[in-house]
């Protein structure tokens, strides 16, 4: 039986499988989103009725920070997984909604170089909550479609209620304010 | 065409295809390896390249393991058609895919060792061997069955390019073992020895008395070239698992299975790792032997068929100990069953010619009860067995409970659940720190106690016991804070712990266990997390070689052979037999 | 070579088959599963040799054979040699798998002997191990093994009158307003604590009691810190405490840290964790005349009696003692489980190892008990 | 990289051919939770608008020059709103939305059981919430009121502070319910607080000889203020013969603890409960 080595096709059907496996290259490759850190400082000084324990102070650093980066990683990549854990009540429920009308709308927004100042002002007697203030400094960056429509470095104000969770600190309430 | 002309010619390798249909397809189509020991431990895996395709980081077992451990492409596969099928039916397809390519596989290395007509009587015979079935519906040792068949496959390549020195065989030959290693690197290591050894050996000895134009010089040095090209190949494509395997070598405590012991010491054993997967084979032992060694091409096949019999005899022997050492601890044993079964399928298939050729219709009816009993007892043997899968649990409430509510922020176990365990897994997004995959384990609880799954911890007796309690024992560090029972034998000491009856599913066929101060689980810092470039590299050459391997087969095809002159002889000594078919 | 090779094969298999009995035939199987019947046993023409196959036997539950191997002489009928084996009322040894033995001849004369067996017994609650003695007599040519008359607990019908006492917890649902439904954590306190170093290990203990007025699920944790600040480990009570602590209710805790010495310890971090869960004040069971033996070993051991106070059975008791030296400090924690069911209105004797260099120093101790009954989780 | 991006976009949008003509965009500085806002634009044509804000995110097409109308139930979350106008440049607008008036509390009291007589024992804070669950910073006066059974116990007027008020007081004399209510005008919320027995106190048991043994009880368990010990506490009963130690832990059922205790000897029984010692009693031996 005479072979007839169809060379083309083999060529363009090789080309293809290329082709593809390029396409999932580049998609596995931008998957990686950006994740600038998140600066946070605490002043407990004005804590009151209730001081905050040194213990208390550093989970409520490293929870709010966590706090913040789920909220950008959420923000940027329209997930709603990243919010799993840092929030509670109202604050979840809020932030939820943003994120799947920003889905539906289709623009994403990013939060970076952030810096946070963080006052506690209000520790319960029992240590059942927490309010805290924070000066945020951060560059917002919102793009639809690929394009940046809007970028500019905001100084914002949160009043912040914090409650403590199984293993963590969780941000129950997060309102920005008008500086006073 | 008269009842002797038909058993005088070969048996078109179509008919032999729908035959393997026939008798499978419709297995397959009830999904009846739907309840095999190993069948949800690949959909688990296949669900997750579905998922995940270039992150082989999976963390819902073991805390995070990396499936770069389990040569993929079996899995990637299913994963593949998964899109199309669904994942159970996928499974199914990629099964179906296996068994019908393992007769042709048999077929065509039978005719490196007999010709055309006992090579189809051998292939055919393949499709009814208790070993495959045992494989399929009880184990469901799909990567094994899939290799194989490839392996097969590629053997002839193999022994065309030494004596023949054919490029397009050298090219086939590699990438149809490529993909083979892709599919179960366990079977290409073994079939280095087991299958490529008695091919060449028959090549050399072809060579030596001219009945190929290759010099057994050439021959050998057109081996080491093959080899070596395999050998680069397996190397590349599976790269992430070799690196995964220097970097946390298998040092666990060896794990008991039964495949190990000594079958004369265990009469149950004994059935279920060979008296069901020879099945009527054992009958024909003496013929094969005898066969085998009068002539000297069979010789080498003879050899390689005994020694992979005496593998799979496990410990009733102890060669099997001495060879392999340490690793003996770490394989099972059934496996090489089936490949003893496979390699007696030449010299089988010139036992079912003389039959055939000495009493016909009778030789003919015969041979088609051994064949369907041989299969018919493994299937009976799959509901008869003590070693049988726990019998299906409607696991679906379990999978609610933990994707609702925020349950999955913690891990669970499930204890008494066989392997349902991989399906709860599959469809929670909860994570696990119990298994299916034994080699994965990274975690000092499950790697230092001679057991393996915790769902089947009292399996293990005191070992498997103690593994279990050391994860408890570490709940609070693993976020272990669910626990579904399924075999009130383990529920004295969740009591003891700490856990508390929190729910009941299924009339109480499954009850949920939970502790109270368990903090939500975090994720476990490892080493053995593949970097990016192992998972796109994973992700592209063990599927991108199985492409290969069917493109050349599409666009490189064989010419076809002419039958009186294809034959090898089944006996050397007696040529003119030869042309007597 | 047409009849070489073949018979060569042959001869091959059958001698590594039977070296396979000899050599490389301990591979081990998994437990639990119906295991047949061995091809051969041995012959019982001695004394160990016929219990170990009496014992092969118990393990894979072949009781006709069994039975066989004990001498008629025996003051046991099959029904309740099997109930010794198995266990019964779901206590801890119908749970449990005879995994293994060592058997140690204490005195063998031509027609009889006394023979140790160490049994290793693979339990829910992990391995648990048991010494008895057996009696062996030769009776023609093959050993017997002579049982005592096992004595079955008889309870007499009757009726007990119980005023039932449980807690109840109802949650509230996750959509329930902030602060709407609190109910706080019960309060619990560590009343003692102690850290020492023994052969497998640092371990820390001592006692915990339940302040509040509601049941308390109370785990203890301990952190193991350096000098430089850092965990060095941290482990749990585990099974070694009771978890469910009443109101005013004390219970030992025992926190163990294989491998780690004290010497690199500069302090212990303790945090006790406590919820509040559903729980039942029954049954409630009495521990009887406890006191302090040696037993046939020569080890220090608190001896005692279970007495089950409640109409209900107790299918598994865990006892928790914790030992005090002569200023009142917890020196010791040691628990044991007791393998034979607790009937109502009955007693069942236990007892509890004490490690030779803590036995000297015991002045006190106190027993509790944790129990498991099926179906009451 | 993205700042080349950025700066990329804005001259290639400088560049483009204008498609609507420049818009001018005019935000409110300050909204009330749920209250509609419009916002005017100037300039024709057609334009994308964009609300980024606590739980919104929206984009939409406007026609510029016409005003743009944000209901109420997009600025029901008070916080910054960002509005953004698009055509060939964007122009954007910041507003704050602030809580409406209280309409509801987040009332937190602690502990939820508390021994009788301990002093400032009993807390609890509350945050003034609007009717869209925003927290409500402008200082209101909240007035907390702690009644057990129809007895007045406490009551105190605190403005709020940075929305929270709080008070600290000490628990009652006598065990049974304490109501804690937080009211603000016309809206309140209700807190029960279980004042309980303190630990017991004079400990005292009988006993007597049974068959078995002996049958041991206690007095009824009181705290020292005479409160009734909680049924389900554990109280331990230790005898000492001669042979060894036998202990009891049995709850209290209807205010008393009994055990029955195997002893035939002369027998010596104590009690305790917690860190509370009772009296001994000594019992002879069986006759």
């Amino acid at each position: 039986m005479n072979v007839v080595f169809n060379f083309a096709g083999w060529l363009r059907r090789g080309m293809c499988l290329a082709v593809v496996f390029t396409s999932l290259c580049g998609f596995v490759l931008s998957a990686h989103g950006a994740d600038s850190a998140v600066q946070v400082q605490l002043d407990t000084k004005k804590a009151n009725p209730r001081a905050v324990e040194s213990l208390t102070e550093r989970g409520i650093l490293r929870d709010y920070r966590f706090a913040w980066t789920s909220i950008a990683q959420a923000f940027e990549l329209n997930s709603l997984d990243s919010l799993e854990g840092a929030f509670a009540g109202d604050a979840k429920q809020i932030l939820r909604g943003t994120v799947l009308s920003q889905q539906r709308s289709g623009f994403t927004r990013q939060y970076l170089n952030q810096n946070h100042r963080l006052e506690a002002v209000f520790y319960a007697p029992e240590g059942d909550v927490m309010e805290l203030h924070d000066t945020a400094e951060y560059e917002l960056r919102i793009t639809d479609g690929g394009k940046i429509i809007h970028d500019e470095h905001v100084v914002m104000h949160f009043v912040v209620l914090m409650t403590p969770g199984a293993d963590r600190w969780v941000i129950r309430r997060l309102q920005a304010v008008p500086q006073s | 065409m008269s009842t002797v002309r038909s058993y005088s010619n070969p048996i078109p390798i179509l008919a032999i295809v729908l035959v393997a249909l026939a008798v499978h397809g419709p297995l397959l189509l009830m999904q009846l390896p739907s309840g095999s020991f190993d069948a949800n431990f690949h959909m688990f895996f296949a669900s997750h390249y579905a998922h995940h395709w270039f992150n082989p980081w999976n963390e819902k077992w073991f805390g995070g393991f990396s499936q770069t451990t389990y040569p993929p492409l079996t899995h990637q596969w299913i994963a593949l058609l998964s899109n199309v099928a669904g994942l159970k039916m996928a499974y199914m397809l990629v099964q179906l895919i296996a068994v019908l390519l393992l007769p042709v596989g048999v077929f065509r290395f039978a005719r490196i060792w007999v010709d055309d007509r006992a090579a189809s009587y051998a292939a055919l015979g393949s499709i009814f061997l208790g070993s495959l079935a045992f494989l399929v519906y009880q184990a469901g040792q799909l990567a094994t069955v899939s290799s194989v068949a490839l392996y097969l496959n590629a053997l002839p390549y193999f022994y065309e390019w030494m004596t023949e020195a054919r490029g397009k065989s050298l090219i086939k030959g590699i990438a149809i073992s490529l993909a083979a290693a892709a599919a179960h690197h366990v079977t290409l290591i073994f079939g280095v020895v087991l299958f490529a050894g008695p091919v060449l050996w028959v090549a050399l000895l072809d060579a030596r008395d001219e009945r190929v134009s290759g010099s057994v010089s050439g021959v050998l040095s057109r081996a080491v070239v093959f080899a070596v090209a395999v050998g680069a190949g397996v190397g590349l494509v599976l790269l992430p698992y070799w690196l995964a395997i220097i970097q946390h070598p298998i040092h666990q405590i060896p794990i008991p299975h039964d495949s190990r012991a000594n079958f004369l010491l265990n009469s149950t054993t004994a059935v279920n790792y060979f008296v069901i997967p020879y099945g009527a084979l054992i009958l024909a032992l003496p013929f094969i032997l005898f066969r085998g060694a009068a002539s000297s091409r069979l010789r080498p096949l003879l050899i390689g068929f005994w020694l992979t019999l005496i593998f799979g005899l496990g410990g009733t022997t102890p060669l099997p100990r001495w060879l392999l050492g340490r690793a003996f601890e770490i394989l099972t044993f059934e496996r090489f069953t089936f490949w003893a079964t496979l390699l007696a399928m030449p010299i089988l298939g010139t036992l079912a010619i003389e039959l055939l050729d000495r009493f016909q219709s009778k030789a003919a009816v015969a041979l088609s009860l051994a064949a369907v009993s041989t299969v018919g007892a493994a299937l009976w043997w799959l509901n008869a067995n003590p070693f049988r899968p726990t019998a299906t649990t409607n696991v679906q409430p379990v999978i609610a409970f933990l994707n609702r509510d925020g349950h999955d922020a913690y891990r669970y176990i499930t204890l008494g659940f066989g392997s349902e365990l991989s399906k709860v897994s599959i469809y929670t997004s909860a994570g696990s720190v119990d298994g299916d995959y034994n080699s994965a384990r990274l975690l000092p609880e499950m790697t230092h106690y001679g057991s393996a799954q915790l769902t089947n911890a009292k399996f293990y007796g005191s070992a498997g016991m103690a593994s279990l309690r050391a994860m408890l024992e570490h709940a609070n560090r693993y976020g272990l804070k669910y626990i579904f029972v399924h075999d009130t034998y383990y529920e004295p000491l969740l009591t003891f712990v700490g856990y508390r009856k929190i729910e009941t599913f299924g009339s109480g066929e499954i009850t949920a266990w939970s502790k109270d101060d368990v903090p939500p689980a975090h994720k476990i810092e490892s080493d053995a997390i593949p970097p990016p470039w192992q998972g796109l590299l994973w992700g592209i050459l063990p599927i991108g070689v199985s492409f290969l391997a069917i493109f050349l087969e599409l666009l490189l095809p064989e010419r076809r052979r002419v039958p009186a002159a294809a034959g090898v002889p089944v006996r050397a000594e007696n040529p003119e037999r030869h042309f007597v078919a | 070579m047409k009849f070489i090779l073949p018979i060569s094969l042959v001869v091959a298999t059958a001698a590594l088959m039977v070296l396979g009995l000899f050599i490389g035939g301990q591979a081990r199987g998994t437990v639990g599963i119906a295991a047949g019947s061995a091809v051969y046993t041995p012959k019982a023409d001695n004394a160990e040799q016929a219990l170990k196959n009496l014992l092969a036997d118990v393990q894979r539950r072949n009781w006709d054979r069994a039975l066989a191997a004990v001498s008629k002489s025996s003051a046991t009928d099959k029904e309740s040699f099997i109930q010794e084996w198995t266990g019964s009322n779901g206590s801890l040894r119908s749970f449990s798998a005879l995994e293994g033995f060592e058997s140690r001849p204490l005195h063998i004369t031509p027609d009889e002997a006394q023979i140790r067996v160490r049994l290793h017994w693979a339990t829910p609650v992990g391995p648990l191990e048991d010494v008895r003695d057996f009696r062996l007599i030769r009776e023609g040519d093959v050993w017997k093994t002579v049982l005592p008359k096992i004595q079955v607990p008889n309870v007499p019908a009757q009726v007990i009158p119980v005023t039932y006492l449980r807690w109840d917890l109802v949650s509230g649902g996750a959509a329930d307003e902030w602060g709407s439904r609190n109910v706080d954590a019960p309060h619990v306190r560590i009343i003692s604590m102690n850290a020492v170093d023994s052969a497998e290990g640092a371990v820390v203990m001592g006692e915990i009691v339940n302040e509040d007025t509601v049941p308390a699920f109370v785990n203890v944790n301990a952190t193991l810190v350096d000098s430089a600040g850092s965990a060095i480990d941290d482990e749990t009570s585990f099974d070694k405490i009771n978890h469910v602590l009443l109101p005013k209710q004390v219970s030992p805790y025992r926190i163990d840290f294989p491998n780690i010495s004290l010497k690199n310890v500069k302090s212990v971090r303790m945090d006790e964790k406590a919820t509040l869960v559903p729980a039942s004040a029954d049954p409630v069971i009495g521990v009887m005349n406890q006191k302090i033996e040696s037993d046939v070993q020569g080890k220090s051991v608190l001896h005692g009696d279970l007495f089950n106070q409640s109409g209900q059975t107790v299918n598994i008791s865990h006892v928790i003692v914790s030992f005090y030296d002569n200023n009142a400090k917890v020196i010791w924690v040691a628990d044991g489980y007791e393998d034979h069911a607790l009937l109502p209105q009955s007693s069942e004797p236990f007892a509890v190892e004490i490690p030779k260099s803590v036995a000297p120093k015991v002045q006190n101790f106190h027993v509790v008990v944790d129990q498991y009954s099926l179906g009451r989780s | 990289m993205h700042r080349v991006l950025l700066i990329c976009a804005v001259l290639c949008s400088a560049a483009c051919p204008l498609a609507a003509v420049a818009q001018d965009l005019r935000v409110p500085a300050s909204v009330t939770a749920g209250d509609d806002v419009t916002i005017p634009t100037t300039g024709s044509g057609k334009a994308t608008f964009y609300l980024v804000g606590p739980g919104v995110s929206r984009k939409s097409e406007v026609s510029l020059g016409e005003e743009i109308r944000l209901q109420g139930q997009e600025l029901w979350n008070a916080g910054d709103y960002l509005v953004l106008v698009c055509s060939d440049i964007c122009n954007s607008g910041t507003f704050y939305v602030t809580a409406a008036k209280p309409a509801s509390f987040a009332f937190l009291v602690h502990p939820s059981r508390v021994p009788v007589g301990q002093s400032d024992a009993v807390s609890g804070v509350a945050f003034p919430f609007d009717q869209f669950r925003n927290l409500v910073l402008t200082p209101v006066t909240v007035s907390f009121q702690l009644t057990a059974g129809n007895k007045p116990l406490f009551s105190k007027q605190v403005r709020t502070e940075n929305g929270a008020a709080w008070f600290r007081t000490a628990s009652g004399k006598s065990a049974g319910l304490l109501q804690v209510v937080a009211s603000l005008d016309d809206l309140s919320a209700k807190r029960a607080v279980q004042q309980v027995a303190s630990d017991p106190c004079n400990l005292r048991i009988t006993g007597q000889r049974i068959p078995i043994g002996v049958l041991v009880q206690t007095e009824p368990v009181h705290d020292c203020a005479g409160n009734v010990v909680p049924d389900g506490t554990i109280v331990t009963f230790s005898a000492t013969e001669a042979n060894g130690k036998s202990t009891v832990d049995a709850p209290i059922k209807q205010g008393i603890a009994r055990a029955q205790i195997e002893a035939t000897g002369a027998t010596v029984v104590s009690v305790a409960s917690g860190v509370v010692m009772g009296n001994e009693l000594r019992i002879g031996a069986k006759p």
